[in-house]
């Protein structure tokens, strides 16, 4: 499957269910993102921006 | 797939109908996937059949009993009598509608249903044998596999549950009369929910627990007022005790105990029947997972990654047999990506907590991080408490033992957990696991207009209280 | 401020101790302004002494009796006899409880508690009238003032209150009997839950209503389980009827109706007792606005802006006294808000939504908009169910009586608004209410692992079912 590659992080994420699978679906991983929101509140506007800054997750292979 | 003696084929084969597989199957079925769906004993597994339904069957309705024989406080004078064999009816018919529901669901997605036992032979290849005399077996090749085997009670040496006095908690829900006396060996959750049914229904319960508090696991303050509750309710308590065995007397039965301290005794407890609920164990010897090459651990689990896959990339494990917390919607959840990852689609086991409850008096619910689990995390915990007892909702129902406890970051407020005991606690968590998963803070769970009066209230409470604020207790 | 012939003065003079105004007292103390709370009659206002509380803990009361009483089918037994003058009394030490509660709380907030009657004379002035003989008055100076004087019910043409055989809800709530027969005027929430409550105690019910439903206000298919099970519990339904006065009979009395509908008949209705419930109106008589110079608008409720204030920027409003939904709770937060304003906070009226909740049988929940409402708003609606009938733990209780719907936009997914009608309704919207403050989508609520087996679990089950994948139920 095309989304294998980004990782579940092991940590607290604080971002909603939602845009966790957002960041997915665009192959990013979500524990190295900085949230723009309160806090560092993870937004589907972060994940846009990731995808498109290329900055990418792990190698996009299965494990 | 046509059942018969040539090899057969499927997309995804789902081993065991528990909420782990009959989830798995549905949702794949949703998917579009071609599915097979294999049952050796009834369709909603361990929970539908011998467990969550028929235990909270039994204690919703002797909870109604002992309630309004309770209540004269509230001016209500009852001595209800509860016919053991009429309540054991009402409770098969629940489990039979939702075991057929759990049926007519799958067939209404799609889901090839075989009863059978399946068993691997290969990396794609299982044999299906038939439970029916002559009925005989079927060779299934498969794409993707989903293991769903479930779990068993743990048998302790010196009990054996084919013994007529010695119950497992499948044969205690199961019994059509109430014992004069039993035995609960383990005060984990099954033991102390079984302890309240059996001490409503008139049985000398004795709960005996080789650690020292009952329900382990779960905090201090959660479990006292559950321990307090059930002395109130006649049942007593021997801790630091592991029971070895027990022998017939003369009207009954005598369980003998082994102290843990060195300056403890044993005891010798006469009792009608004896209960045994240490624990549960994975189920693998039913399947040859060898034969697929799939691993398992020390313990007999079946390891997974993130996205419920076994160290075979095809082949899948949910629910019990996948490894702890042993508890159905936890199965479900994983039942539900394995089957979407098989789909291809970007699902993963990405949940920030799993909740659990415990259907005593009071109920105990939890999830998310306590305060030590959040300091050990490296987070600095905010804590916000509210007692039940300044609840207007609790005191209007007359049960006010417990509190809500919200865990959050001190530094930007979100919610890490909560953890509640008391009255509905099973389902004040939903709304403290929505904010765990939303990452929301204390703030938003604070500002959020909770409807009056409500014991749900209780949860903007402990979320002000948190924040220094709270109206209705006293601010820490 | 120290009580006397004196003038006083202090920042905050908060009128009315109901869940509005000392909800607004404390908070103002907690944010260490000087605050002086005036109630005349008893601290916790209405709500506490004869709204919310009174009437769910006969609600409870009745519910715990009838429910042991009719549960054969689980093979209980019992014939619960309810003695109402233990009850009242019952009721009564939980109203006690709590109102003091309130009174240590204010203390504890450093809130100045006056009893007696205030009135304004003046823009930043009001006296204050003691209740007890020879207790003389006292004029207070005072900053800001927030009005929270609450409501009262409708009197209609043909009934008054004063009049032996007619009740308002307090009274009703008082009875130390049941009557034979009852006929309540109005089928509002109100008259709903006390339909239920006599019910339950025996009485012969009777409601008549102008309008053609129950619960006119809520949507049909959450009024109608609600009349289903009082028409089981033997209660009668007049629609399209308006009580226009009633007459002394032989043993009781006679309620006389005027039907709505020209081909319609008036009824006479033979009845013990009768119920006027009709809706309620602002009390505003007591306090002198027009001495503050404060307005009111044609149906008496003072208007007030995003931020409680009234047309004088130093005067704010809260509770039924400002508005619908007269309800504890919105006119809680509108104290909150008031008092942070006063305290120079960032705060306002920002919330998305009020929930509100009907203690019948079964319970009804709505928080956020409705179908019609969403469409209204200009969004195109998505709506996912959940019956009852399908809930594992709605089926372990014996209460299966209707469904979850969750109300969403269909572009983004984000929930609008929730109705609920079944177990527990008052207590699920919870959850829901904070989807729609937080703006979770329905895939972020069907994400949220919910325990198993739980009520809760059916808001899950119906994000999935917006979703067209719930696993419980046929997807549309
Ligand atoms: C008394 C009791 C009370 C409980 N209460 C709760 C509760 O309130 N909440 C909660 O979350 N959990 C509760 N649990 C735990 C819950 O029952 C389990 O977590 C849940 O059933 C696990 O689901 P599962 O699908 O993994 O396996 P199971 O439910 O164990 O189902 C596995 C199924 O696989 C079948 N099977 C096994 N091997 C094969 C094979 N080779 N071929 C075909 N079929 C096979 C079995 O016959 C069985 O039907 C309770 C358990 C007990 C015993
Ligand atoms: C039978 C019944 C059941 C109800 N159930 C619910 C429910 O379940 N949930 C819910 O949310 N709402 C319920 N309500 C509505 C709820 O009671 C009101 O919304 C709430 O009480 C309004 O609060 P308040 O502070 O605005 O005013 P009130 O509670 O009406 O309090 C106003 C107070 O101001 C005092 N006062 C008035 N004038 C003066 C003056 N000049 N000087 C000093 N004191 C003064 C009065 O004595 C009174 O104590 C119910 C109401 C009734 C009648």
């Amino acid at each position: 499957s095309p989304d294998a590659g980004s990782e579940v992080p092991d940590g607290r994420v604080f971002a909603s269910p939602s845009i966790r699978r957002e960041a997915r679906q665009a192959g990013v991983d979500i524990g190295e993102i900085e949230g723009s929101g309160p806090g560092g509140w993870i937004t589907a506007a972060d994940i846009q921006q990731a995808a498109s800054s290329g900055e990418q997750a792990s190698p996009a292979v299965p494990d | 797939m046509v059942v018969g003696d040539v090899a057969t084929g499927t997309d995804v084969l789902v081993i065991g109908a528990g909420p782990g597989g009959y989830v798995a199957a549905i949702r794949a079925g949703q998917l579009d996937q071609d599915v097979t769906l294999v049952e050796k004993e009834a369709y909603g597994g361990v929970c539908l059949n011998h467990g969550c339904i028929p235990s909270k069957a039994l204690i919703t309705a002797t909870g109604v009993a002992h309630e309004a024989g309770h209540a004269e406080e509230m001016g209500i004078h009852a001595d209800p009598e509860i016919d053991v064999g009429e309540m054991q009816e009402w409770k098969d018919g629940v489990v039979d509608q939702l075991t057929r529901g759990v049926e007519k669901l799958c067939k209404a997605n799609q889901v090839n249903l075989v009863e059978g036992r399946a068993e691997f032979v290969g990396e794609h290849e299982a044999r299906v044998v038939h439970s029916g005399e002559g009925q005989g077996a079927e060779t299934v090749e498969f794409e993707h596999a989903i293991v769903a085997t479930g779990s068993r009670p743990i048998e302790i040496p010196g009990f054996s549950y084919a013994d007529e006095p010695v119950l497992d908690s499948k044969q205690a829900l199961a019994m059509d009369g109430a014992p004069d006396s039993l035995v609960i060996v383990g005060a984990g959750y099954i033991g102390m929910e079984l302890a309240g049914v059996f001490a409503k229904l008139g049985t000398d319960v004795t709960v005996v627990e080789m650690l020292d508090s009952v329900l382990p696991g779960y905090e201090a303050d959660l479990a006292r007022p559950v321990k307090k509750h059930a002395e109130s309710l006649g049942v007593d308590f021997h801790f630091g005790q592991s029971a070895t065995g027990w022998e017939e007397s003369d009207d009954g039965i005598i369980v003998h105990t082994d102290a843990a301290g060195d300056d403890d005794e044993g005891l010798s407890l006469d009792t009608e029947k004896v209960l045994v609920a240490v624990g549960r164990q994975p189920v693998t010897d039913t399947v040859d997972l060898p034969a697929a090459g799939v691993e398992t651990d020390d313990r007999g689990f079946v390891p997974t990654d993130d996205r419920a896959r076994t160290n075979k990339d095809h082949i899948f494990a949910v629910g019990d047999v996948a490894g702890e917390p042993m508890l159905a919607h936890k199965g479900s959840k994983e039942g539900q990506v394995a089957a979407e990852v098989i789909a291809g689609e970007p699902a993963a086991l990405d949940y920030q907590a799993i909740p659990s409850a415990v259907f005593t008096e009071p109920e105990i619910g939890t999830v998310g991080m306590t305060v030590a689990e959040a300091e050990d995390a490296g987070f600095e915990p905010m804590v916000g408490e509210f007692p039940f007892r300044a609840s207007g909702r609790a005191l209007t129902t007359g049960e006010t033992d417990g509190f809500v406890r919200l865990v959050a970051d001190a530094e930007d407020g979100f919610v890490l957990g909560g953890q509640v005991v008391g009255p509905e606690a099973s389902e004040l968590i939903a709304e403290i696991g929505l904010a765990v998963e939303m990452a929301a803070t204390v703030e938003d769970v604070a500002s959020t207009i909770h409807t009056h009066p409500t014991l749900s209230e209780s949860v903007m409470e402990a979320a002000e209280n948190a924040l220094g604020h709270a109206i209705h207790t006293l601010n820490r």
